[in-house]
């Protein structure tokens, strides 16, 4: 059987294909980030950060930072041109009022009944939920970037989260380093495989229910 | 960015469907969008329902009419929810007939409840109205021994708003006391019309000076301020 | 008997003496307003208007209105150096929170509960209660101002308002054209007097409970 | 107008006591009240709850820290109301401990809290944290079908907050995403002191352009940016 090497530039090349011009988008912190990378030429999505803006651009050459403009990671960023700045209340009502259309975290764990888990492991780390909470339960589409096993092999989908939950049957798409998942009616449904993993492969390596439906396919030229 | 769609203020009224509720922004006429409500007005678009801080100006003697008075005269709310009628006789006199649902909101709940529906929030308690009619058929709370209203959130259809410029991404800037309830309404309803005075290149407004986010806005219409407004 | 003789000025003259340098202050439509004509020289008081400003100024000469700029009666007005706009969530964020000091108001009634009414006449006048009902909840101190007797002679003052309140026990003074009132405890104390009626002429004509305490007294050169 | 006083960075922080419930502005410590801060940790005032969207970054192998972070190495809360801990081991350190108690609440949650405190609001509906750990102990309600929970106002006795400019006023403006927290604690607390990188006369800010109005502040500190900022 094909033998699993984690990739997470493909996760991000996948989840930025779902875009569409206009889209106001929240990259969370991490692989997520990675996502503004790879949005196709012609489509010129809106990236909101929750600490205080619409119009992430990128990263300032060295030099020109400025402390007073950074991302929700306090990393330095810069605006794009007809960006704007808001207070922390304006920011997560514009998450929470359904205004972000997507948005993209990481995950400890994921599981079929579209709960996710990502800010704390009792006794072990607790770095607090953030903004996360608002950006799951608010946000039009939920989407989950993974990698599909963790260094332990195991798998990161899973039947029910067992730590805490971030937030309770919000996830609407789940994109691994194997596969582009839907979830529905509380069953991962595997919409695209990326090769050279197949169905069978996947449903061998993720410990949760996947259907594969009818118009199911490989995901090509990602 | 992203360019939004100039169109003109018919076009904009037509977007308004039978049956919408509606907010339309100003304050006794201040800061409303008078060239679209003119359009709406001639359209004749029925049944709406009215969210508005109140029903404006409209004095039969000296035949001063401004802001929602068009629409009102023709009749075509079915329910106004504003927080006062005091300037506007046309409407106490529907309400007293029973031809037009009038229902009085205190003006600050009216605009946080309008802020909440924008900002996802299901409601808010207010001690506003607590031992008055406004609070009959409400929820009743008690935080920190304080008796306090549940007031729901009031979204809309269509948000009518009026501002002094816009960028050509939808960025919005508001002139003095005509900025009242527009931005609050520009983020509560499902399709955000803002009429301007004047449209400037994306880039003409600084990000910090910014009152409403281009994300809030679906289409500009263009109306310069004229003498007739003053 | 001493002759009622209805006297606005001497009403606006006695509430401009309550504020001090700083506070904030909200003038209802009407009397209320004539408030600001008479705050004592040396005294600085910032004027809120619920329509979204703070530092309202005077209605500016004829020629010189500006459309975008009313009070919350839609009357022209003007905004002082170092004023500030603002929409009204803020606005009413700012009346609800407890930052405005001293709400001026008038009303069609106002008993010694601390009840006042002033926005509806059942079956007859519904203008609506605007920011009244905020207002009277959300400000520190709640003035009431009116004259002492209707037209008809009848009490303004009652034992228990019969319109529809505006709010419930939120009245902390009543200042009229014959005294200026306290309400303490279910009661009206008379705390001055404006000659030339006294507390006999007082007590006769209120339909109230009126308690003249040991420091009351005649309110000298109004 | 009326001029607000102008301040030491060491006056501010003396008017904090012992047992105080301190907001403070900025997020992982842009728009932190950096001078302010140094002084309150010299004085080393104890038995404070600090609110704060986050407890600051603190490296000890980069000996990077900034925002709070000095309060928190003087263990001079008893108690942190924040979103996040996650850029400063120490504060998880003394939670882990039981020396430090540690209430972690989403950050959308965190700011409404703060703003209604200052709205005079007694709370808010919102529909994060339900089905998860935060909803524990606190009321849930149904409005139109949707479960929320209702989270309580979140006041404080003193506002450690950081704007770009002041007028003498005290008209405040932020800058960029220094701004954050900082509009919403300046309304939300007894006692409110700016820290500002420069003062300018009254009338030098538009009105349509003010961030913070006037009436909200208390004391004024001018303290110019440093290079040890960036």
């Amino acid at each position: 059987m094909t033998e699993y090497v984690e990739n997470k530039e493909i996760i991000a090349r996948r989840i930025a294909r779902m875009f569409h011009t206009g889209d106001v988008v929240n990259l969370g912190i991490g692989l997520p980030t990675l996502v503004g990378n790879y949005v196709p030429e012609g489509v010129t999505v809106i990236l909101q950060s929750e600490n205080g803006l619409i119009g992430l651009g990128p990263r300032p050459e060295p030099g020109k930072e400025d402390p007073d403009l950074t991302n929700a990671g306090g990393q330095p960023v810069s605006i794009q041109t007809g960006g704007a700045f808001f207070d922390s209340a304006t920011s997560f009502g514009i998450i929470r009022g359904g205004h972000v259309d997507y948005t993209v975290l990481g995950v400890l764990e994921v599981d079929q009944e579209a709960n996710l888990a990502n800010y704390k492991i009792p006794g072990k780390m607790v770095p607090g939920m953030g903004g996360a909470m608002d950006l799951v339960a608010g946000s039009r589409v939920v989407v989950a970037a993974t990698t599909h096993l963790e260094k332990s092999g195991a798998s990161k989908l899973k039947r029910r989260c067992s730590l805490p939950l971030t937030a309770a049957g919000q996830v609407d798409f789940v994109v691994t380093d194997v596969g582009f998942f839907q979830i529905v009616g509380g069953r991962f449904h595997l919409k695209e495989w990326f090769e050279p993993y197949d169905p069978e492969w996947i449903m061998a390596h993720t410990d949760a229910d996947v259907v594969v439906d009818d118009d199911s396919a490989a995901c090509k030229d990602l | 960015m992203v360019e939004k769609p100039v169109i003109s203020a018919l076009e904009a009224a037509r977007k308004v469907q039978a049956g919408n509720v509606v907010h339309v922004g100003g304050f006794l006429g201040c800061g409303s969008p008078d060239a679209v409500i003119a359009e709406l007005a001639k359209l004749g678009t029925r049944d709406l329902t009215l969210v508005c801080n109140d029903s404006s100006i409209l004095d039969q003697k000296s035949g001063k009419r401004n802001g929602v008075a068009p629409l009102i005269e023709n009749r075509q709310f079915a329910k106004v929810i504003v927080s006062h009628i005091g300037t506007n006789a046309e409407t106490q006199r529907q309400m007293n007939a029973g031809e037009t649902e009038v229902v009085l909101v205190p003006q600050g709940t009216l605009a946080e409840r309008i802020r909440a529906a924008g900002a996802g929030l299901g409601g808010i308690l207010t001690g506003t109205g607590v031992g008055t009619e406004v609070e009959e058929g409400k929820q009743k709370l008690l935080v920190k021994d304080k008796v306090y209203l549940l007031e729901e959130a009031l979204g809309g259809d269509v948000a009518l708003i009026k501002a002094a410029k816009a960028d050509r991404a939808g960025n919005l800037r508001y002139s003095k006391t005509a900025r009242n309830f527009n931005p609050l309404m520009a983020t509560a309803c499902a399709l955000v019309i803002a009429e301007v005075e004047e449209l400037v290149d994306i880039g003409d407004l600084d990000p910090d000076d910014v009152h409403t986010p281009s994300i809030f806005v679906d289409f500009i219409v263009v109306s310069p301020r004229t003498e007739a407004r003053a």
